[in-house]
């Protein structure tokens, strides 16, 4: 928590251009975010976002995939999937990283927007399936059967109970790949080439001073995170509320 | 009978030498059944006979190894399970939780594309009574509730045929029995065939038309509940229907009307109509509350069957009644249940009591008592029970 | 992961039509004003149409290298059109054909090259790098709180100071000023047993806590926030440190011998705006923007008639033998010899396992 | 919300509800959701892995220039990278160790505060959660920054500690092992809480009862019920610590919380690969710390008998 | 009573004045209770009226806010849950998963330090027909040999008092009334005292030596089971344990050794040691079992009530009995019960009957019959069903 009032209060710090000593009170930057050196903050967060987005959206939709198959069917090979899948949450970010680096190298891939996509959505499978997979188990198939019973087809069915009823715990995956993407820097730094993320720019400007944009930035998410998710759980235990006093 | 259309009244359904096979399994043997339409039928057994097996081949959840499945005397065997004419309640009435109650009930409408959807599930709910709560979710209500939303969920449909796979299992006694009545009383407003798979053999007698009763893959026997209870064919239903007192022992003589059996040396009358095997040896039987209790020996009378004497050795008060066990030497234990229409027990743990009964209440099973009992682990568990309890009871006082 | 076989080739340019420039550059290397914009770059825009984004990228020559190399090994855009990096950084790019040639018809400025800096060993005629800034490395301190100030480097090793010295991650500097210290003349020709013992004694003040931080351009945020109170850094970075803190610091290029060095521009070879790029080493070859540059960065500036135009600007500043250095001041500051392949990989590793604190 | 992914990460003690037989079937429907993802995994996990374990064996070009290297098959290069870096490699997984440990010493009080104690108050419980996973959402390279400026030599806490006397005259904070442990442990204590948290919000406290009806004292509960039933929140959680404190190297960078004296395996693998371009020794260092990991982590789940952790 | 040491035999256990209070609610007013020494004692009651509360205070897991709890005469009010001489059967078992079934029943055995718990712990699983099972995890057993083990958990300690909260709540019927015999032969083999908390009042019935009902946070009547059964002092108990015909109506005339009552015109006579009240309007029952069916209007006689003529609205055949509902005008409708001595029904739907029973049968309550009806909501659901049922009947026919 400390660090974070930390980097929150010199959020409006007057600062010149690194922000270690304390000059002052000043909205400025927060009004200002995007123009400090051309706007170099802002665009590395803006990576940052587009990443996170389509990084979380394959990584869902792949990982979702192989949750419903490890729970739903059998197959062959289901131990060494498995282990396909532990795998990359027991290796260190930083061998992710190199090792990517190195393929990318090897093959003559140019390092880009699209060289970290495919590393993020890498190592945000796992994470995906381990979160999807336990809805799915928990996931009655008498509700599937109910569906076919009741004159679903099988396309029906999975649009209109199998899905809905997974949302949960996507949208749950959804959230851990996005954060993870998101404030990924390891595996980023090996392989984002000219690409600045946010992370890496803080990194970068770790060196000469984090602006106080920076902070800005980081202080603003975090607190649009506070808002988002105390609105949920205090709306949600209103509506608990509204159950009990019915029953 | 085409989906898109309502049932307007119940169809029979014809099992047709239905087999299932799992791998290294087979759970459902040769199984011929016939179902009236309009009735209301009773599927019966223990755990594991395959109650649910047959009932999830009936709705298409499951693909029989052989035979054939008949609804209103069409073929649905290659049906999949969304184009039968059939629905089914659910042991856990799977009701969709992200759906309101009304949603859920409108679902199988919808799916068909039959018109008004909303307005005829709000017609189902009526019948369930439970209209004002068409706007919650499953998880907002009662366990009862839940299950008559399943109900009207199924019902809606105008199924021809209605499956519900132990719809009360989950419920607590006082509930079963409500929900019991409510079902049977819906049933027989809307007329649809029902089959209902319980292992509850109250249930089953106090609701259904006609009761089948499964074991292990087969059915044992089939009819109006009274006719099985007061005529069991088979040790097995004998016991799972209700408890019986039974002996064995050689046909001794054999009138135009009746059957005597030597008992451990006590003569034992059958009617010859309620006898299925005449000859030979066999397994004959009488329930306990068709005993009674004597404390002198009663004189000889032709219409009773006497067994005597023997010592109480168990009474035990449930209010209604009080059963009484009664070792009679040579025979075993008997179960007896009298009425309590007075006070106090009839007899005490102890006393010396003779045993009759009119020779019409006896049973004659069609089992041969020289084969290994099929259905050992399959005893009635509170006999098991009682019989262990008498065992201790005999060890203590020989201690 | 192996070194480039073939060399990449230079990239289609563009300048034509895209009149943007990405220039990598050291921290404190530019003038800025108060409002956090850079005077003589919207100089060069208003002049030339050309805008540019300047990034403070460069902290140390190997990190910047290490994160480019391998785009510039594919032939890949690095993100920058300029960059400036150090002589013997320059030297390996182009050694391995990763700086782009330029053509110096298009910058009739470079004329005021100073003449002692037009051929170099490893850019013989200038073809690919053009000096940026130079400087020494010298001593700093903390005068408020170490007021007994620095002569040698010897000083940074009083039991005062202890765990309170920073010294730069810049191999040549640090290693180059504790060799100077022990006597030895480091452009001359000195070999592995110099070396070694200037590691042993580098080695031993890491070990024993003595020295605090190993850094790049960073060192000043130490310097700022009192992590250290003496260190080995570059001679313009304090001017500019006490303009914006308050006169705070100490700076002394020692008494044995300080380095002295160049950043040079050069092109990497994936950068579509070369052309862009003559334009702006053309303009900051005009001495009066060089001296702009130079009054405010307080380093040695490669162009001849600065110091002219300086005294148009500060006369005192003219008279700064740290920008414009008089042979005095010269003959105290030595450039690191050149090494091969072999004799980098080896002092470098031995440098970078001081730094990783290996046995 | 995302903390409820770490919940799967380790089995719960109640079996899955419907991994009933008649639920899974073989179907060609099978391959078809498994493929794509499989397929992604091999191409950008399996294979860099083993281009990376090619790497290792490389060996230098003969009159190369720096970073120059040719595949061979130089085993030396591992004998090479344990002799010059044992210091990184044990220093790495005693810190990850030491983070762990101290994580899980913070984290399980507050875990359990939040998802027993506060059972009571839904609303305190959700606050603290949001608190939990809060940093989530602000970068942790900031975060970490944010400590380096309060340690900072001249900084209010140091000061303090000088002047109660806690802290010697001469000595700091940044720049040492207290405070690369104390980055790890900071950073890392979401990774250790939300796992603990939601085996210890499934805790039923009818265990604990029984427990105490049982004749055993809180503490005795607690070592002997709680501790035991928790166990694949600690597996989880530990796990989820010890894996990536042990490969990271922000912490201890030298312009993060470390110093020369603190640098990890992460360090001497980002310094091989990017400064000193030797390839096959970041190459082997990296193999060698991701065996280490897995050796470990598969005796740890082995002897806490939490095996099925997918 | 210290711990660490065995409790040779059982000790009683008493309540004083004893309240609790949660924040906005009552769930113990003033329970004083008794229970001697090596009793099997059942709490009975609906759900929600306070019978877990009372045994976690007994068992030391929820603090009274007033009174005082005495075991074996000594005051344990302050005592922690673990310094106590109780042991709890979890209604959930509560088996430590983590544990074999051995170590489970050895736990205690440790906690206190007593010499051998592995050997002790295999006793009692021997005493539970379990050991061939002790190394077995809990989760590996089926629900009945689970309870099996949470007893022999807590009997190994040989607690003063042991605690049974439901112990069988979540099993079947047929488990269940095994269970329910094990139980009893248990304790009375190990003599110690048993406190069990139930709502099923046919296992309070079979299994206490005394019964107490309890509602709303009170204790309604007490007694061995047989005098509460027959003897119900309150609608709520006579409900409650049982089914009951009750009529509300004022004393007419009071001789000697009875009163009559008039219900609705029909005089009624109850026994004046078995009336509560004996003036004013009263409520007199009597229970379904004691009733006759008569298909012609019964002669008066001095010893029976009679009422009717009335008509069979239903019959419903459950094996063992027949029920029937009895309509009768102006009276309401009235449950019989008849044993099945012979085959088919005493009568049919739609007879016209007249009921009778014996004098010495009926109870008067002690209840104020002009108070609101306390409650109403615990009815028997059975009863609400069965009162629901006949009112659908009704306009069935009618429709
Ligand atoms: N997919 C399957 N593979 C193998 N055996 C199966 C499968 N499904 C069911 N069985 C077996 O078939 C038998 C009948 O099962 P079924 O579910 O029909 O029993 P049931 O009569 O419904 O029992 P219960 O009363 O417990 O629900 C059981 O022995 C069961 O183990
Ligand atoms: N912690 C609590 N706070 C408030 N009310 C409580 C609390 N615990 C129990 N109660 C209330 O006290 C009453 C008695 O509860 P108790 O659990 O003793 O009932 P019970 O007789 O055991 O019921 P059941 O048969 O359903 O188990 C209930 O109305 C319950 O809601
Ligand atoms: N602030 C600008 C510092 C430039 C340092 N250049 C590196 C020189 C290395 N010898
Ligand atoms: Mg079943
Ligand atoms: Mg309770």
């Amino acid at each position: 928590m400390i660090p974070i009032g930390y980097t929150f209060v010199y959020s409006f710090n007057d600062s010149l251009k690194s922000n270690i000593t304390w000059r002052g009170f000043t909205f400025d930057k927060w009004l200002n975010v995007c123009n400090v050196q051309n706007g170099a903050v802002c665009q590395a967060f803006g990576n940052s976002l587009f990443i996170g987005a389509v990084a979380t959206v394959a990584a869902t939709t792949l990982g979702t995939m192989i949750a419903i198959a490890i729970v739903r069917y059998r197959f062959k090979f289901r131990s060494q999937t498995s282990l396909l899948l532990f795998l990359p949450m027991a290796t260190p970010e930083v061998v992710l990283g190199a090792g990517l680096a190195a393929q990318f190298l090897s093959l003559g891939v140019p390092k880009d927007m699209l060289t970290i996509i495919l590393a993020h959505t890498m190592f945000c499978i796992s994470f995906v399936v381990v979160t999807v997979k336990a809805r799915v188990a928990s996931l009655d198939p008498a509700l599937e059967e109910a569906g076919r019973d009741l004159y679903g087809s099988a396309w029906q069915v999975f649009a209109r109970i199998t899905f809905p009823l997974l949302l949960p715990g996507i949208l749950a995956a959804a959230l851990l790949s996005f954060a993870l993407s998101f404030d990924d820097f390891i595996i980023t730094n090996f392989n984002s080439g000219a690409v600045t993320t946010f992370p890496k720019y803080i990194y970068i400007s770790a060196a000469r001073g984090i602006p106080a944009e920076a902070n800005v930035l980081a202080s603003a998410v975090f607190i649009l995170a506070l808002v988002v998710v105390v609105t949920v759980q205090v709306s949600g235990a209103a509506k608990a509320r509204r159950l009990a006093k019915l029953s | 009978m085409t989906i898109g259309a309502f049932a307007d009244r119940g169809a029979d359904l014809q099992l047709v030498g239905i087999e299932k096979r799992f791998p290294g399994f087979t759970a459902i043997e040769n199984l011929n059944l016939t179902i009236p339409a309009g009735s209301f039928f009773a599927l019966l057994g223990p755990s594991g006979c395959g109650k649910t097996t047959t009932l999830r081949l009936v709705a298409g959840l499951e693909e029989p190894t052989g035979g054939r499945i008949l609804i209103g005397g069409a073929d649905v065997t290659n049906q999949k399970s969304f184009q039968r004419p059939v629905n089914t309640v659910f042991q856990s009435y799977a009701l969709f939780p992200h759906m309101t109650v009304l949603e859920n009930v409108a679902f199988g409408l919808r799916r068909r594309k039959i018109g008004d959807p909303v307005a005829k599930a709000h017609e189902a709910l009526l019948l369930v009574e439970l209209d004002h709560l068409a706007h919650r979710r499953p998880q907002q209500l009662s366990g009862g509730q839940q299950q008559r939303v399943a109900l009207a969920r199924a019902i809606v449909n105008r199924p021809a045929l209605l499956l519900l796979d132990e719809p009360l299992g989950a419920l607590d006694l006082k509930l079963r029995r409500q929900m019991q009545l409510e079902l049977k009383t819906i049933q027989e407003e809307v007329g649809l065939t029902f089959l209902h798979v319980t292992h509850d053999q109250e249930e089953a007698m106090t609701m259904a038309d006609i009761i089948a009763v499964m074991n292990k893959g087969r059915i044992e026997q089939m009819g109006e509940p009274q006719q099985l209870y007061e005529l069991p064919k088979t040790a097995f239903v004998a016991n799972f229907l209700g408890q019986s007192n039974l002996f064995t022992g050689p046909v001794v003589s054999t009138t135009g009307t009746a059957i005597a059996v030597d008992v451990s040396g006590q003569k034992i009358v059958v009617p010859l109509e309620r006898a299925h095997r005449v000859s030979g040896a066999v397994t004959i039987g009488v329930r306990p509350e068709k005993l009674t209790l004597h404390d002198v020996a009663p004189t000889y009378s032709d219409g009773r069957n006497v067994l005597g004497p023997g010592r109480v050795i168990d009474v035990s008060f449930s209010g209604v009644s009080t059963q009484y066990l009664v070792a009679v030497p040579g025979i075993g234990t008997l179960v007896v249940f009298a009425q309590n229409m007075a006070f106090g027990p009839a007899a005490h743990v102890g006393a010396e009591v003779w045993l009759s009964w009119n020779v019409n209440h006896g049973f004659g099973l069609d089992d041969d008592p020289t084969d290994a009992p099929r259905f050992e682990a399959d005893l009635d568990t509170k006999t098991i029970a009682q019989q262990r309890r008498s065992s201790l009871i005999t060890e203590f006082e020989e201690a | 992961s192996s070194g480039a076989a073939a060399k990449p080739t230079a990239a289609a340019d563009t300048s034509a039509t895209n009149k943007t420039l990405r220039w990598d550059n050291w921290a404190l290397y530019i003038d800025v004003d108060d409002a956090g914009s850079y005077p003589t770059l919207d100089a060069f825009k208003a002049q030339t149409g050309i805008s540019v984004k300047y990034t403070e990228a460069v902290d140390d020559n190997n990190s910047y290298y290490g994160k480019v190399k391998d785009q510039l090994a594919l032939g890949q855009d690095i993100g920058a059109d300029v960059a400036c990096l150090t002589d013997w950084m320059v030297s390996r790019m182009i050694r391995f054909g990763y700086t782009q040639e330029l053509d110096h018809a298009n910058i009739p400025n470079l004329a005021n090259l100073l003449p002692s800096l037009q051929n170099v060993d490893f850019d013989p005629g200038r073809t690919m790098s053009v000096p940026w800034q130079g400087g020494f490395a010298g001593l700093a301190w903390n005068k408020e709180k170490y007021p007994q100030g620095l002569k040698s480097v010897e000083d940074l090793w009083a039991p005062e100071l202890k765990g309170r010295v920073g010294v730069l991650s810049e191999m040549r500097d640090t290693m180059g000023l504790i060799m100077l210290d022990q006597g030895i003349d480091i452009s001359g020709k000195w070999g592995e047993e110099e070396f070694t013992a200037a590691i042993d004694e580098f080695k031993k003040r890491v070990s024993d806590g003595q020295i605090r931080n190993i850094k790049g351009n960073s060192y000043k945020e130490d310097l700022a926030n009192e992590d250290t109170l003496a260190a080995i850094v570059w001679s313009g970075d304090i001017v500019q440190l006490n303009a914006e803190n308050g006169d705070k610091w100490g700076f002394i290029v020692p008494e044995k011998g300080g380095t002295l060095w160049n950043d040079n521009f050069v092109v990497p070879i994936g950068s579509p705006g070369k052309k862009n790029v003559e334009e702006l080493i053309n303009y900051y070859y005009d001495p009066a923007v060089a001296a702009e540059v130079a009054a405010y960065v307080n380093y040695i500036t490669p162009v001849a008639g600065a110091k002219q135009a300086m005294m148009a600007i500060d006369p005192l500043l003219a008279e700064d033998s740290l920008i414009f250095p008089d042979d005095a001041t010269l003959a105290n500051a030595y450039v690191f010899r050149g090494l091969d392949g072999a004799e980098e990989q080896t002092f470098n590793g031995q440098f970078q396992s001081i730094l990783l604190g290996a046995a | 919300m995302a903390f409820a992914a770490f919940s799967s990460t380790a089995p719960s003690a109640t079996a899955a509800p419907s991994t009933d037989p008649v639920a899974r079937r073989r179907s060609p429907v099978a391959l078809f959701l498994l493929l794509p993802g499989i397929l992604y995994l091999v191409l950008f996990f399996l294979t860099p892995l083993v281009s990376l374990l090619l790497t290792s064996f490389q060996s230098p070009r003969e009159f190369g220039d720096i970073g120059q290297f040719d595949y061979a098959f130089r085993w030396q290069n591992y004998v090479e990278v344990v002799t010059t870096y044992w210091p990184h490699i044990v220093r790495s997984f005693s810190y990850a160790l030491a983070a762990t440990f101290f994580a899980l010493l913070i984290s399980y009080p507050l875990a359990y505060f939040i998802g027993v104690k506060a059972r009571k108050w839904p609303l305190l419980q959700s606050l603290m959660l949001v608190l939990v996973i809060a940093p989530f959402f602000i970068s942790f390279l900031l975060r970490t920054l944010a400590w380096k400026q309060l340690f900072s030599d001249e900084s209010f806490v140091v000061q303090s500690l000088k002047a109660l006397s806690l802290l010697g005259p001469e000595a700091h904070v940044t720049g040492t092992a207290f405070s690369v442990i104390f980055g790890l442990t900071y950073n890392f204590i979401p990774f250790m809480t939300l796992p603990l948290y939601t085996t210890l919000e499934r805790l039923d406290v009818r265990y604990l009862e029984a427990g105490n009806d049982l004749y055993a004292s809180p503490f005795q509960v607690f070592r002997k019920i709680t501790i035991p039933l928790s166990m694949p929140g600690i597996v989880a959680g530990t796990l989820l610590t010890f894996i990536p404190a042990a490969g990271d190297y922000i912490n201890a960078s030298r312009d993060f919380l470390g110093g020369t004296g603190t640098q990890m395996m992460g360090n001497v693998i980002e310094a091989n690969f990017l400064v000193l371009q030797n390839y096959p020794s970041a190459a082997a260092l990296s193999i060698i710390l991701m065996t280490v990991i897995l050796v470990i982590v598969s005796i740890y789940v082995k002897r806490s008998g939490t095996e099925e952790l997918l």
